[in-house]
């Protein structure tokens, strides 16, 4: 049994080394829950910039909150705007982009032509005008919310693409002609050989998302008090902790951060891998 | 004589929308009836780019005629209740070209006979429906234990294609479609599956439509062949008469250009070759005027009707214009004239 | 057909210019109320810092978007504006005006986001192209897990780790901002030499991470080019391994990574507005986060809009050069 | 060639793919080689060139041209062998063209990287003249691979192919997936050309009624062996290989209807082949001596080479 997990391993090393890092965060997320007490990420339950000690291993930033805490409880809330925002962004983007594969017509080319174009504005900067006109008090659902709003249009595309070439295949002609009707063959038909895209695509768009929530709380665009990665990276900047030499106070965040998108990188990779088995021997 | 299906003036134009100026007319006032008494096999032949895969497409409603009519048991397809065209999918099956793209790899091959077995409730009982599987499997020469539970990519070309005629004949059609079967099949296999085509038309009544490019295969297994050239019908009849006494000028092309496989050595000329004049695609005229060495003036102002030139052969050539003119709206090929 | 699939080209630009200037005014207005007015209405209230402008800006902003006017009107008017590339007066920095201030920062971020990009691309794609040849030296094989694993990291976080390492510690490059405080911006060779040591710290962590995703995606494409029939014909032909290198592998593959490179080219820049941010770099980025900071939406509705059109602009330019390279493209509709 | 053979490392183990291949061609002859696919017949034309792509690699044997083994020719030596001695054709099926680079171009770099120097006026001339060689005009210098139909792509690469005037010529499959019409003319074209080179020609292919009308001599090959070398004529009159003949009579006639019948069984797969002669499975005149002990190949009567106990 282990020979075949390590010959599984070597094969789709990438995923493997996903899920450790992944794996790696929930325990530290985990165990943080259990061990500290999470409302000291909020201000001044703390004494201000202290340096990594015994009873702040993270040490404490310029408000006093105790870094460790606000790691601990800041991690998931980021983690739950990347999968809500890439799963609303999958969901609506698979479904669109096989209604516009499938179905053709005028419908796909209105897609099409939203999803080109909309590919080619920066998100980011279309993000900064929703949160900017919506600047009362966000909520960390709201985030989610807004960052889903343009993370659709990736997995539009690249589902489009997908059932685009399988829709030519033989294959779902003859299911045609043997008696099944439309809806089935995409579920019974088109679905199965998508799953592997999709994953790849599901974990590509929780990155993006993730990506582009840290981006607009460090634009000072976030939940002002929630304790999230950008926004203590927003605090790291506003109080200029680099030149001032408090190293600790961004060390921690960026390092969860890099965990976080090393991971879901070297996922995407080893779906990417199951997905079409002929990229396997590129890496 | 009551037809079973029927094209009727069928025309089908791909493009030609508001931007893409170069439409390509695929099948051009194409008509063809397959006879419902005497179930025969009808082999149409033709080059690539001369519409065999459209006419396929069209005639199995995959994709709907530009102008014309596809007609099943008289109704027209594009009118047909939804109760009719259920009955249309069953009654009239396809076997495609390609092994590789007709089997879904997520699936085991079984998916294949499953699927229409459950759609149309062939069976009431699983045993049932293994049984008809098992039968149909045997009747092109497959073991059922070998072939079943398998994976697409676990067997070859040759076998594949076997399950995929297999397929058709589990629904017990009227009229089965086969466009290139054997093409990408082995020599050795080839014959086996011909064999089975022939046998299910003469034992089982089913009418054939044998599309394909191969001249020789055509001429084995089909009754009445009809040659197609850019879309429209060049020359339509008995087998026997067109192929030992090609009238049309592409037909006789055709048949000098196969490498008989024989020890006499008639088909390298040495001519010099012909120039190949770049396809124009004149609208006016005869399609095949550029590239025939009989072409005379009127081949070049309108297209030539189908001349009756034998009772069971009809023409598509101004070489046979005081031939009467074959009943154009309707013409069934191998019946005496009117 | 060159010029059908220009025209097409560029009708698509239009709509991106349209799309830009629509988002602009219409996202705002989303939740009901036109902020623009609170956040002018507001600033008037204040007292505080009274500033004639503030009073004289209303009033123009009312007479232009005044509620009494129907909404399709005040869009039309936008519209008109917005073409002409005049977004007001900057609310926080009266009496700049916001293209005045545009205009400032544009130079820079083209200056560092250009450069990168087509350095990043470049070595990229040079690298990936060599790692797919078999005839390359045997230590590039190590370089590409670095390489693979930096593509994963957002530029900005790179961006701190090389302040804080290069800047910080070590004091090799400047920590802060786009040139040196007491400089006198001008052409002299000491204030050029300051600019480019202010930018090697952003450029660095926007080529480091760029340059690994081309190159993983070039080898990729290089693999499935060398497995092609004409490289094979191309071997059989006795060609020298050099001449299959670049004139069938490189110049087919390099095909496909011009495309990416216009589909990249909006995150790419999402990427550099955060580096600027972090780097105080004084293109628009920066500008655009003290607009966020001092609800400044005039600034903030002029730089989108100027950055979706210039992308656009750069899209177009592309696509427009990329009939060059790949011949099929005239006949084949896009 | 003596006794080539060559192996592909499968995950589930190496497969000789050709087995000790053996034959001799001599100067402007045309030699087929038939089989259906996974025959070998592919393999062993590309080992001639020696561009066994691994996990493919050549295992033993010689091939040896006017005296010289290429299989032991350096990696460089052996690249200006190739076109300049040993063309080959590719198959009609596959885009050998490059798709961005014009056909002047295509037929140019063979000639540069072999070392012939001419200017550019000299260079055109020479690709206009190639190009009439094989029926083309000279506006073709010019296009691209995609403004061209299957059957001129097919006379350009005979242009490439013949541009350094090699002694021998290996058309790999170069009609398949070509009409008939088509394919007789660039058949037309090569045999043309190959009389003007007095080049020898190597054909490989699955349509025996192209070898019965293009060459002088036919091999059989059956899961990668060589079953039969016979004279054409003889192929078709008196076959040495019960292969031969049942791949005969699988091919339809025009002549009379019903004389075509398929050959039972299956193709064997290359890493489990049957013990002795690997065809005895759906051989109809197998003896006991088939299953267990593989026929070598021999000349039964001259120039008659045949792999079979009852011969």
């Amino acid at each position: 049994m282990a020979h075949a997990a390590w010959r599984y391993v070597r094969r789709n090393l990438s995923l493997v080394v996903g899920i450790v890092l992944l794996g790696l965060l929930a325990l530290f997320v985990g165990i943080g829950h259990l061990v500290v007490d999470t409302n000291k990420s909020r201000p001044l339950s703390a004494p201000a910039i202290r340096p990594p000690s015994a009873d702040h291993p993270f040490g404490t930033d310029r408000q006093g909150r105790d870094l460790l805490a606000t790691m601990v409880a800041g991690t998931p809330l980021t983690l739950r705007i990347g999968f809500i925002a890439g799963f609303l962004g999958v969901g609506i983007g698979s479904i669109l982009g096989f209604v516009s594969a499938y179905y053709r017509g005028a419908v796909d080319s209105i897609i099409r032509g939203i999803v080109d174009i909309g590919l080619t504005v920066p998100g980011l900067l279309v993000l900064i005008i929703i949160a900017v006109s919506l600047r009362k008090g966000l909520t960390v659902d709201q985030m989610a919310l807004i960052v889903a709003s343009l993370a659709w249009l990736n997995p539009a595309r690249t589902v489009r693409a997908q059932v685009l070439s399988m829709r030519e295949r033989g294959y779902v002609e003859v299911a045609r002609l043997s008696g099944m009707s439309g809806p089935e063959i995409i579920v019974k038909e088109l679905m199965p050989n998508l799953l592997p895209y999709l994953a790849a695509t599901l974990v590509n768009a929780v990155s993006a998302a993730i990506l582009a929530s840290i981006g607009l709380e460090v634009l000072g665009l976030g939940p002002i008090d929630s304790p999230t990665l950008g926004m203590t990276l927003y605090w790291v900047n506003f109080n200029a902790a680099l030149i001032n030499g408090w190293w600790w106070w961004w060390t921690a965040p960026i390092a969860i951060i890099l965990v976080v998108f090393l991971g879901l990188f070297f996922l995407t990779v080893g779906l990417d891998e199951i997905a079409n088995p002929r990229l396997r021997r590129v890496i | 004589m009551t037809t079973l299906l029927e094209a009727r003036h069928a025309t089908r134009i791909f493009g030609g929308g508001l931007f893409d100026r170069t439409a390509t007319l695929a099948l051009d006032d194409f008509s063809l009836a397959i006879d419902a008494d005497r179930p025969a096999i009808t082999g149409v032949v033709g080059e690539s780019g001369s519409g065999k895969t459209t006419l396929a497409r069209v005639l199995l409603g995959l994709t709907a005629p530009t102008t014309g009519q596809i007609l099943y048991q008289s109704q027209d397809l594009q009118t047909m209740s939804r109760q009719g065209w259920r009955r249309f999918r069953r009654d009239v099956q396809v076997i495609f070209q390609d092994p590789y793209g007709v089997y879904n790899p997520f699936y085991r091959v079984d998916h294949m006979l499953t699927t229409p077995v459950a759609k149309f409730g062939l069976a009431t009982s699983r045993a049932k429906a293994r049984e008809l599987i098992d039968d149909v499997l045997r009747a092109v020469g497959l073991r059922p234990e070998e072939t079943l539970g398998r994976f697409p990519h676990q067997l070859s070309g040759g076998q594949r294609q076997r399950i995929m005629v297999a397929r058709a004949l589990l629904l017990s059609p009227r009229v089965i479609l086969a466009d290139e079967p054997v093409s990408m099949v082995d020599a050795s296999l080839r014959a086996t599956i011909l064999a089975s085509l022939s046998t299910m038309n003469r034992d089982r009544g089913i009418s054939i439509v044998y599309i394909t490019h191969d001249l020789a295969t055509a001429y084995q297994i089909s009754d009445t062949i009809v040659v197609l050239y850019r879309g429209s019908v060049a020359e339509i009849g008995d087998v026997e008469l067109v192929v030992k006494q090609p009238r049309h000028p592409y037909t006789q092309l055709l048949l000098s250009s196969i490498p008989l496989a024989s020890p006499e050595r008639t088909w390298l000329t040495a001519k010099e070759p012909v120039p190949v004049a770049a396809a124009d695609r004149s609208d006016t005229g005869c399609k095949f005027a550029a590239r025939c060495p009989s072409v005379a003036p009127p081949c070049r102002e309108a297209a030539p009707p189908l001349f009756q030139t034998d009772p069971a052969r009809a023409v598509a050539c101004y070489l046979y214009r005081d031939a009467p003119s074959a009943s154009g709206d309707h013409s069934e090929p191998g019946r005496s004239s009117r | 057909m060159r010029l059908d699939y220009l025209a097409r080209r560029c009708g698509v630009f239009v709509l991106i210019v349209w799309i830009a200037a629509t988002l602009n005014f219409f996202l705002p207005r989303l939740s009901g109320q036109d902020p623009v007015r609170t956040k002018l209405l507001q600033q008037a209230q204040l007292g505080g810092y009274v500033h004639a402008g503030i009073d004289a800006m209303v009033k123009d902003y009312d007479r232009r978007f005044g509620l009494d006017r129907p909404l399709w009107e005040q869009y039309l008017s936008y519209l008109r504006d917005a073409v002409r590339l005049d977004f007001n007066y900057s609310i926080a920095n009266y009496p700049r005006k916001v293209n005045e201030m545009i205009a400032e920062a544009v130079p820079w971020t083209i200056g560092l986001l250009g450069s990168t990009t087509l350095l990043s691309f470049a070595l990229g794609t040079f690298l990936g192209a060599l790692l797919a040849w078999p005839g390359a030296p045997r230590w590039m094989r190590y370089l590409m897990p670095p390489l693979w694993a930096l593509h994963a990291i957002p530029f900005f976080l790179l961006g701190l780790v090389l302040i804080y390492l290069l800047a910080f510690e070590i004091q090799l490059f400047p920590m802060f901002g786009g040139y040196s405080g007491g400089a006198f911006p001008g052409f002299t060779v000491t204030f050029v030499w300051d600019v480019i040591r202010h930018a090697i710290l952003p450029a660095m962590s926007i080529v480091l991470v760029a340059t690994g995703g081309w190159a993983l995606a070039m080898r990729g494409m290089m693999v499935t080019t060398q497995g092609e029939d004409y490289v094979t014909f191309a071997e059989a032909k006795g060609l020298r391994s050099l001449t299959i290198f670049t004139r069938y592998c490189l110049r087919n593959a390099i095909l496909p990574q011009t495309t990416a490179l216009a589909l990249a080219l909006g995150n790419i820049l999402s990427g550099a507005v955060l580096v600027e941010v972090i780097f105080g770099y004084p293109g628009i980025g920066t500008v655009l986060f003290h607009a966020i900071r001092e609800n400044d939406h005039f600034l903030i509705q002029g730089i989108v809009f100027t950055v979706i059109v210039a992308l656009g602009l750069a899209t177009l330019i592309l696509d427009a050069i990329y009939p060059l390279l790949d011949p099929r493209i005239n006949y084949r509709r896009t | 060639m003596r006794d080539l053979t060559v192996h592909y490392d499968t995950p589930l183990g190496a497969v000789r793919a050709a087995d000790r291949i053996s034959f001799s061609l001599c100067a402007g002859e045309r030699l087929g080689f038939a089989g259906e696919s996974g025959s070998g017949k592919s393999t062993m034309a590309l080992a001639i060139l020696r561009m066994i792509q691994p996990p493919g690699r050549i295992d033993g044997g010689q091939v040896r041209l006017d005296g010289v083994d290429l299989l032991s020719l350096g990696d460089e030596e052996m690249r200006r062998v190739r076109l300049a001695r040993i063309a080959l054709i590719p198959q009609g099926s596959m885009n050998a063209l490059n798709p961005v680079m014009r056909i002047r171009d295509q037929i140019m770099d063979g000639l540069t990287d072999h070392g012939v120097r001419m200017s550019r006026r000299e260079g055109d001339e020479r690709v206009r003249e190639l190009l009439e060689s094989v029926g083309l005009g000279r506006d073709v210098a010019e296009r691209f691979p995609h403004e061209l139909s299957g059957g001129m792509k097919q006379r350009a690469c005979i242009a490439i192919a013949i541009s350094l005037r090699p002694r021998v010529i290996i058309a790999d499959e170069p009609t398949s997936a070509l009409d008939v019409v088509v394919q007789k003319q660039v058949m037309e074209t090569l045999a043309r050309v190959q009389k003007e080179l007095d080049a020898s020609v190597i054909l490989v292919g699955h349509d025996m009624g192209l070898m019965a009308q293009f060459v002088d001599r036919v091999g059989v090959m059956y899961a990668g062996k060589l079953v039969e070398v016979s004279p054409v004529r003889e192929i078709f009159t008196r076959s040495l290989h019960p292969y031969t003949r049942m791949l005969i009579a699988s091919l339809p006639s025009l002549e009379k209807k019903g004389t075509f019948s398929g050959i039972p069984g299956l193709i064997p797969l290359l890493r489990d082949l049957p013990p002795g002669c690997a065809f005895h499975p759906r051989c109809p005149e197998a003896v006991a001596r088939c299953r267990t002990e593989e026929p070598a190949l021999r000349e039964v009567r001259p120039d008659g080479w045949g792999a079979c106990h009852l011969v």
